[in-house]
């Protein structure tokens, strides 16, 4: 069903876990999918220097969070947000048809967090 | 990789006494059991052997036994061949809302044809009440259906007290038994029931054969209409060597029932405790006592079920999960839903199902794994706090 | 005793590739293809593949392939599949009168629920007239169904004509396969069909299961509701063993088809060809040249089809009869009646179908034994006199 990418990023996950004092925060979720999925991000001089993630969902979920955050680590904040779910997908070579809703949410959560942390920046 | 299959509620291994009744049949005795030649008379006593080996586990007649494809075709055919037989009679039907979904989807679709269903709820056991149940039947009532076990949690409904209330209303019943059939004992007589549907390849048998008991009497409308075969009731070339299969199945499902079940409710317990003791802020899901001695359905709260199983099964440990993301729809388990299980932990909801097959030595390796497995989920979740 | 089967359109002897093929099935890989577990996995593929192999012989796109469990649902569900989801654009039905009970029996069903059918006569040969089809045609026309071969006769109709005229008026066409697959080029996009149906066991695949070629965006309810299996358009937990055997049946049918298709011509001819020089009194039923290569349906004068076969069985010959008296029902043969042939033809009408382990020996011992029964039989009818 996965791809071994997906099956690599879901059970290496990259990125794992809260940043302190994050300055961006973004946070996803659809109860009812039962995907959830937060975003911390630390940046500076508009680039994103630390990432991790947190995340209640599938296989999918957990890899597209994975490969989302390694996709933005050390991008700038506006390159970032270029960041799109199907590009996400693709990293992962591909997610099966009815998990694509998972791919939209790690590249939503990614710009939640960056919106909040123009939000608070005043950037 | 050692492999440890726990889901056979979702389907079973073939049993070797069941292939090696079914070999013959695919080359040496190939015939048609409809034709009158040789070929034919050789696998025509096959198929009516099956169908006693059936009818005595039921404890029915072996008239009574109709042979389908699977499940699934049962419950449609028990279904929609009574709303086509009983037209005149009403368009009524009471169901659970915790059937499975050939049951379900079967009563949705007769919805748009005009039929009314009543879907009863149940307590947060996954049990439905009797009393409800009474006060749904109307003149215009044709049918009962209440499945015997539930597929996800194991609850056991109870049938008999069902088959007597239906019975003095005069209201036909139908039961899914896909899941209890083999797992505990299935008495048609006893139980009152009118049409009951089995499953061959839960029970050991293989993919592509079922049966559908029909009490002498009940009229029903076929749902696949054609040939002469099973007295007008199916139609379709006899799946000689599924019909064996299913026979021998059944067989050794009567004869080795009440061991296999104690074998198997020992195991189940076993793991149940075992996760209770180890795995804190979980929720057994189904009733504590009347359950289906094979099934273990555990929410742990925090994680997401199909990221459980896809862990679990690194470990070659195979188990199923009412996550909708497993299903690839969007809504978690009906069942769950049905259960009022919260909506995060029916997500998480995990089976484990048992087989005749499950070793202790199954058991002690999902309990060694499972507790860091799911602290290990439970540190990647933002919903987990510590 | 020397066995001879020559009752290939009943039912056909798995052939050992597929056999082997699918024994892995049982045991070994057990799983359910829905599960996303290292035994649903296993299993997942090889119908997926087993699909390829189907569609890769009709012609025609994976996604395009439903599996059901025997030629009769495949009809069953084109036809009703195919009223329920066009209820609002017409209810008329075009067949012939020639057609399987599948498709038959079906029609009558729906007849009874509101749908006009419309039974195209056949000549003489059992070919339908197609001025007369597309007089049928009316704004209420949803469905064109006629068989590709005819299991009794052999006949071939017309399914390209058939299909440009379908195209032409916009009105979905199902072609009943079951006997053409194998054993003729059968082509849907050069054929136009909607809906094709055909049956495993008929081409060295198990009994039980089948399969539906359904054209991309033909809109259908299904007949059999409930998981999510087959994109939803049939529930039921796949055959997974079949569907493989169906698989590698199709492969060889498709590798094969030309060489096969040409022996058992020449086989079959011979045999028409050593009836017409040794027995009087024949008539050979069926196209003389638009028949399946392996099908010869003959009717001999005076005597009547079961005790013929009787015979035939006795001295380890498997044929089939038309006669009412084979069937169990009163009535002889529909096809037969269709052609107008003489009611006592038709009671005596035998059919003899070829496969491809059909051997020169089996003709000719067929060819030794035929002329002597018949005089046998012929002496002790009323209706002959000498
Ligand atoms: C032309 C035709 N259609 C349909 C069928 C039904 O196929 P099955 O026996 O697989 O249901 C048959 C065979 O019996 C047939 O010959
Ligand atoms: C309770 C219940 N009913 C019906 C079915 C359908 O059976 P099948 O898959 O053989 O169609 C299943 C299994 O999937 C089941 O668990
Ligand atoms: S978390 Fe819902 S489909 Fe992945
Ligand atoms: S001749 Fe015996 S049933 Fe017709």
């Amino acid at each position: 069903m996965y791809t071994e990418k997906v099956m690599d990023h879901f059970s290496n996950p990259r990125n794992v876990g809260e940043i302190d004092n994050a300055d961006g925060v973004g946070e996803v979720g659809n109860a009812s999918c039962g995907d959830i999925m937060k975003i911390f991000l630390k940046v500076e001089d508009n680039v994103i220097k630390d990432i991790k993630f947190k995340t209640f969902g599938c296989g999918a979920a957990i890899a597209t969070s994975s490969m989302v955050t390694e996709m933005a680590l050390g991008k700038t904040i506006d390159e970032a947000l270029e960041l799109t779910n199907a590009a996400v997908a693709e990293a992962l070579d591909g997610l099966p048809a009815q998990k694509m809703h998972c791919s939209n949410l790690a590249a939503d959560a990614l710009h939640e967090a960056i919106k909040n942390y123009k939000e608070t920046h005043g950037a | 990789m050692k492999r440890i299959y726990l889901d056979n509620n979702a389907t079973t291994q073939v049993r070797p006494e069941v292939l090696d009744a079914m070999l013959p049949f695919f080359r040496e005795q190939f015939g048609n059991p409809s034709s009158v030649h040789w070929a034919g008379r050789a696998v025509a006593g096959a198929v009516e052997k099956g169908r006693e080996q059936v009818a005595k586990l039921l404890n029915c007649s072996p008239a009574e036994v109709v042979f389908v494809s699977c499940g699934s075709e049962g419950d449609n055919f028990a279904i929609k061949g009574t709303v086509e037989a009983l037209r005149d009679k009403g368009n009524h039907i009471i169901t659970t809302k915790v059937e499975h979904p050939a049951v379900l989807n079967t009563c949705q679709a007769l919805e748009k044809q005009g039929c009314r269903i009543t879907y009863l709820g149940v307590d947060a056991d996954g049990m439905i009440d009797l009393k409800e149940l009474e006060a749904a039947i109307t003149d215009q009532t044709i049918l009962i259906s209440v499945m015997w076990g539930n597929n996800e949690t194991g609850t056991l409904f109870p049938i008999e007290e069902i088959g007597a209330i239906a019975r003095k209303y005069k209201v036909r019943f139908h039961t899914d038994a896909v899941q209890a059939v083999g797992k505990v004992p299935v008495d048609v007589q006893k139980a009152n029931v009118d049409l009951l549907v089995l499953s061959g390849h839960k029970i050991g048998a293989p993919k592509g054969v079922g049966a559908i008991y029909i009490r002498r009497g009940t009229k029903m409308t076929p749902l696949l209409h054609g040939g002469h075969q099973e007295r007008n009731r199916r139609a379709g070339t006899h799946n000689v060597a599924g019909i064996v299969g299913l026979g021998v199945a059944c067989d050794l499902a009567g004869a080795q029932l009440e061991e296999c079940a104690a074998k198997m409710k020992r195991l189940r317990d076993k793991l149940e405790q075992g996760i209770r003791e180890q795995v804190p802020e979980i929720k057994v899901n189904g009733h504590p006592t009347l359950r289906l001695p094979n099934t273990l359905n555990v929410s742990f709260a925090y994680i997401e079920g199909e990221s459980l199983l896809l862990n679990l099964d690194m470990k070659g440990i195979a188990a199923s999960s009412g996550s909708a993301c497993t299903s690839g729809s969007l809504e978690p388990s009906h069942v769950m839903g049905a259960m009022c299980v919260d909506v995060l932990l029916a997500h998480s909801s995990t089976r484990f199902s048992l087989g005749p097959e499950t070793t202790e030595e199954d058991i002690d390796f999902v309990l060694q794994e499972l507790p860091a497995i799911i602290e290990r989920l439970r540190q990647m979740s933002p919903l987990y706090n510590r």
